[in-house]
């Protein structure tokens, strides 16, 4: 191999424990990314979802040592499991056990300085940069839909050392070129182009993780590369389901990912996602049968209604 | 002084409107409010009445489902404000709600939940939105309550969020390198709820939380609503629990269940059920239904909570919070 | 972005050399830091000497007399440090024994008690003073602490301290009207005294305080001197408590009475004596005499208390803290 | 009288009390200042000294509603006096019962919006348009002495709305130019110098309270205008002890200030300068004799030792 090696990848059967045989392509997500959560680092956590329940589980059994921020002030949480719908962020069972509560422009501060190393988001949409949308899909702001704005991703994409993108394994997640850059990422991909526009030197994206594959970005040119993919799915399936074309390694550079081990989704099953919110959201679901593995599509198993978070 | 030849090279400038920000201006407002301790407890309806004009910029803290001022929203909604320019920053639901009431028609963007609602106000230009983050409007409400006009930041440099902004890029007149330069925001109203306030304003509010102080500091108008009136005494006991002075403060509402559908961290658990009822109204684009059940049809608070959610329901959410409130939510 | 062709004037400039500031500078720096919670409490003469380093510009809160880290300034003073640049802001008598004692050659001007010996040092040119106040100098640590280079302050416009510091005069890039920004600082070594510590620098101030959470976030090196190690445990209990986040810190130090001869608010009151003692030493030119008896001719802290304090005297300054102590200076 | 009237001055026998017949000059200041204070107003106060004093005094006797924030984070504190020598900021007895307990950039930013109406602060030296000395004394920075630094003192001249300056009654106090300006008045004295050089709007220096004389600011011209003087000197002594002249309007607008009362004195003397710190620190002394009142000198009385505060 020549590739820089990511943290986290590349040990299967993973830690020798046992593997799962049927789990939501959500779930394989979050566990791929808790397994490549670095111990000893700092990580600011956008609220809810994949990432939150990425590094929560990584602090459970991988990375005891992560200390994560959210922008609502709180450092270094222990929190109280599960969440209550939405109380992801400003509630006290997320609150609970921090070292610290101060305030966003605490966290602001904190990271400003340069003490985050890690920043984690959700994305809607994303470009071979890293560059996100979480605004508006469509031609802004004549045409198409008003989505929820940046948030704190923003900051978090520009501050933080290493960003680490989840998003779903779309066509329409992989574009070209983001309808509306919402938060940076390499913008057009120029040398020193972050610089240029003000951000901190030694930022941009770290790593994309999907259901079906991760990414990391080529330090050169400083696009989207393949470096590993689930054991559910081929390499032309993983790029076809893409709105453009990485760069892709000789394919003996290019690793698979170890299934989630039953211990992985007994936490999060049993302690995380409680309601499905996150898992029933999407239907893809891939099981282990006649010594292959099948992706399937399942009704939702917890009833949570409307896939909020 | 030495005067100096130099120039900095403003290097790109968005071209959204924004709130224009004079601190000279802001500093004129503060000079008319009241300095001594007056006593400022009022109902909610007279304190939205007085406070809250059409035209105004509002902000808020946290958002209708965090500690949040669910109730003054809802009563500026049944007084049926016009043309707030709403400061959208790390909101849930509330710019949904006042957006499709008719209440505002702009929107500084950090963060909301979308739907169908949002999309057409936006395409029939009936909202315009202009684009910032959460950290980028904490910034500008930071400069706003430092009384300065702006304030150098180290994101949103390179966004299209920038473009459709407020924000400057100009050479940074220390190391020269680019800086992103944003706007101070001195909002008209800031609504916020705490967890405790004596009658003149000073306010305790536990927990992690946003912005608090920099929008009391930085707005023109503050409104508190306060779970618990506590007593002057109280708050002298422990000074280091005060978040908000008095004089930042226009009018105190005891209003308990104020962040009610939301959590009081602490104080009460969110209602679940209500809180999937507000998405989904605003997922499946029925959020006049959700309006008329939960504002129009009550005629305020007390009529909503005797009506609809009954007392057994209060009860359950105080206790769902006191598994986690162990510590550091109360004095 | 829109490009522009725009510039800013800049009106006037200081002259005063100042500490170079560069966030990303910064930002490589705190890189090196461990993240993982790692114990960190040593002793004080440790602590010094591993992160105190000849030429290091110096921050402390409070000062030598109040809530300071009076032990920490005499150790330095006791390790014969060389050409440290001071952050002289709201400090009484550091600045006064720290250049006595042969430890400093640079002092940026907040405010401290000046006599013979500094008048003389700065007529012979052996220490270099940068004119600034408390409050610009909290700006620049505050503008340290956000990662940025600059603010903008509303103060410091047209005095003499202007000419002989690092701010400038420019154009608003928003209002157009004149505004001060001053630079940036970042501090190598900030010197905190806290009341209560965890072993992994997680800290709690009790009381008011002047820019503890600036100079912890400013600075490269910060090391914590405790009145009380309390548990990490303890710390989860009342997160709210927390001021400083245990990343930011190098060194935890368990120094009981590390404030003295200064009050300590809550815990122990001054020593009223020993206070008049130095005051006296610095009017009357007899620094050197203070410096033997209190520095010199003792091993460490342990040394100078047995020697020179007592137990008693000790005692006695926790009974007269204690009539104010009721509330608000402990969890 | 067709000068504005100045709050607190002019109702003598002061509110009918009972006159004292012997106080130091330095006492004599105080009662003036505290007298001037204008209750329902804001104000941030030097650490400790006359200023302190004054408001303190102010806020037992003549102005209940007044509340004072001082830069080491203190609002509307009821103190315990007496203080221990030194710690009139940053210790617990000037910080007993505040409303609340904040930061000096918690004050920066109070004040920078606006919040605080008066500043109070000592001067080593003043000049005709108020600017403020406490840097150095001589040429700067070659020849003279170093003095102690602008403190907190160039924030509160900048932005409190009205700047109240005390100082003691003495040539080498009134400078026609101040050696350093460390805190700012109306700088050169032309219009607008204060907002062209950065500063708010709306603000300067609006008194000037002395031993022997209380001064306010011609509007016009921006000018230290002499407007009361104390009952034991002339104004020909007052403009004797000053190296320059201010502004003196005709002898009809010139008001004799009230002596200090019984009770006035009581508070300061049991409650305040228990130590004699404030007092004893300058020699002069006043008392009324032969129905007349008599400058005298005295020894100190407490024992203070050296005059700090």
């Amino acid at each position: 191999m020549s590739l820089p090696k990511l943290h986290g990848i590349g040990e299967g059967p993973w830690r020798g424990e046992e593997r799962a045989s049927a789990f939501a392509e959500r779930e394989f997500q979050v566990c791929i990314a808790a397994r490549m959560v670095e111990d000893g680092s700092t990580y600011w956590v956008a609220g809810g979802g994949g990432p939150m329940y990425s590094v929560l589980m990584a602090k459970r059994l991988y990375a005891p040592d992560v200390v994560y921020v959210t922008e609502d002030g709180l450092v270094g949480a222990e929190p109280l499991l599960p969440f209550d719908p939405v109380m992801t962020l400003a509630a006290a069972r997320p609150a609970y056990r921090a070292l610290m509560w101060t305030t966003m422009s605490g966290i602001g501060d904190q990271s400003g300085v340069g003490y985050l190393d890690y920043g984690v988001l959700n994305t809607l949409q994303v470009d071979p940069y890293g560059n996100v949308n979480s605004t508006w899909l469509g031609s802004y702001p004549s045409e198409g839909r008003r989505m929820n704005g940046p948030g704190g991703a923003d900051t978090i994409a520009s501050v933080c050392r290493r960003l680490v993108l989840m998003t779903d394994h779309q066509r329409r997640k992989f574009v070209e070129r983001v309808d509306f850059i919402s938060s940076p990422g390499y913008l057009d991909g120029s040398p020193r182009a972050r610089e240029l526009a003000g951000l901190p030197e030694d930022t941009g994206p770290y790593a994309v993780i999907t259901n079906w594959a991760v990414f990391d970005f080529e330090a050169e040119s400083r696009r989207l590369r393949l470096r590993a993919i689930a054991p559910f799915v081929t390499v032309e399936q993983v790029l076809g389901e893409m709105g453009f074309r990485p760069i892709v390694p000789a394919p003996d550079e290019i690793q698979v990912l170890d299934p989630p081990t039953e211990r992985e989704l007994t936490i999060l099953r049993t302690e995380m996602d409680v309601r499905g919110q996150f898992t029933d959201a999407a239907p893809d679901w891939v099981v282990w049968e006649d010594n292959q593995w099948k992706m399937v599509k399942r009704e939702p198993q917890k009833g949570a209604g409307p896939g909020f978070i | 002084m030495e005067s100096s030849e130099k120039v900095l090279k403003v290097l790109a400038e968005g071209k959204g409107d924004y709130k224009l920000v004079d601190p000279d201006e802001h500093r004129r407002s503060i000079k008319q409010k009241p300095r001594g301790m007056r006593k400022k407890l009022m109902g909610l309806r007279e304190a939205i009445e007085r406070y809250v004009a059409d035209g105004d910029y509002l902000v808020w803290e946290i958002n209708y489902l965090q500690r949040g001022p669910a109730a003054a929203i809802r009563e500026i909604i049944r007084q049926r404000k016009r043309n707030l320019w709403l400061g959208g920053k790390f909101t849930w639901v509330a710019v949904a709600l006042l957006a499709e009431a008719g209440c505002c028609d702009r929107v500084d963007v950090g963060f909301f939940v979308s739907g169908p609602a949002l999309t057409r106000l936006a395409l029939e230009g009936r909202v315009k939105f202009y684009e910032y983050s959460n950290l980028v409007m904490t910034a500008r409400l930071r400069a706003g309550a430092m009384g300065v006009s702006f304030l150098p930041v180290r994101s949103f440099g390179g966004t299209d969020g920038f473009k459709y902004s407020g924000a400057k890029l100009i050479e940074d007149p220390f190391t020269g390198k680019p800086v992103v330069v944003v706007p101070a925001l001195n909002p008209d109203v800031a609504l916020i709820h705490v967890h405790q306030a004596d009658e003149f304003g000073n306010a305790r509010i536990f927990g992690a939380s946003i912005s608090d102080v920099e929008s009391a500091l930085a707005s023109r108008k503050v409104i508190i609503t306060a779970e618990e009136i506590v007593s002057t005494e109280e708050i002298r006991h422990n000074p280091g629990l005060t978040k908000i002075p008095y004089f930042a403060v226009d009018a105190v509402v005891h209003q308990p269940f104020g962040s009610y559908p939301g959590e009081c961290a602490g104080y009460y658990a969110s209602d679940t059920e209500h809180v999937g009822e507000v998405f989904a109204a605003i997922y499946r684009d029925r959020i006049k239904e959700y309006l008329d059940k939960w504002v129009y049809s009550v005629s305020n608070e007390e009529d909503m909570f005797s009506k609809l959610v009954g007392v057994g329901k209060l009860n359950e959410l105080r206790r769902r919070a006191t598994i986690v409130a162990t510590e550091g939510y109360r004095p």
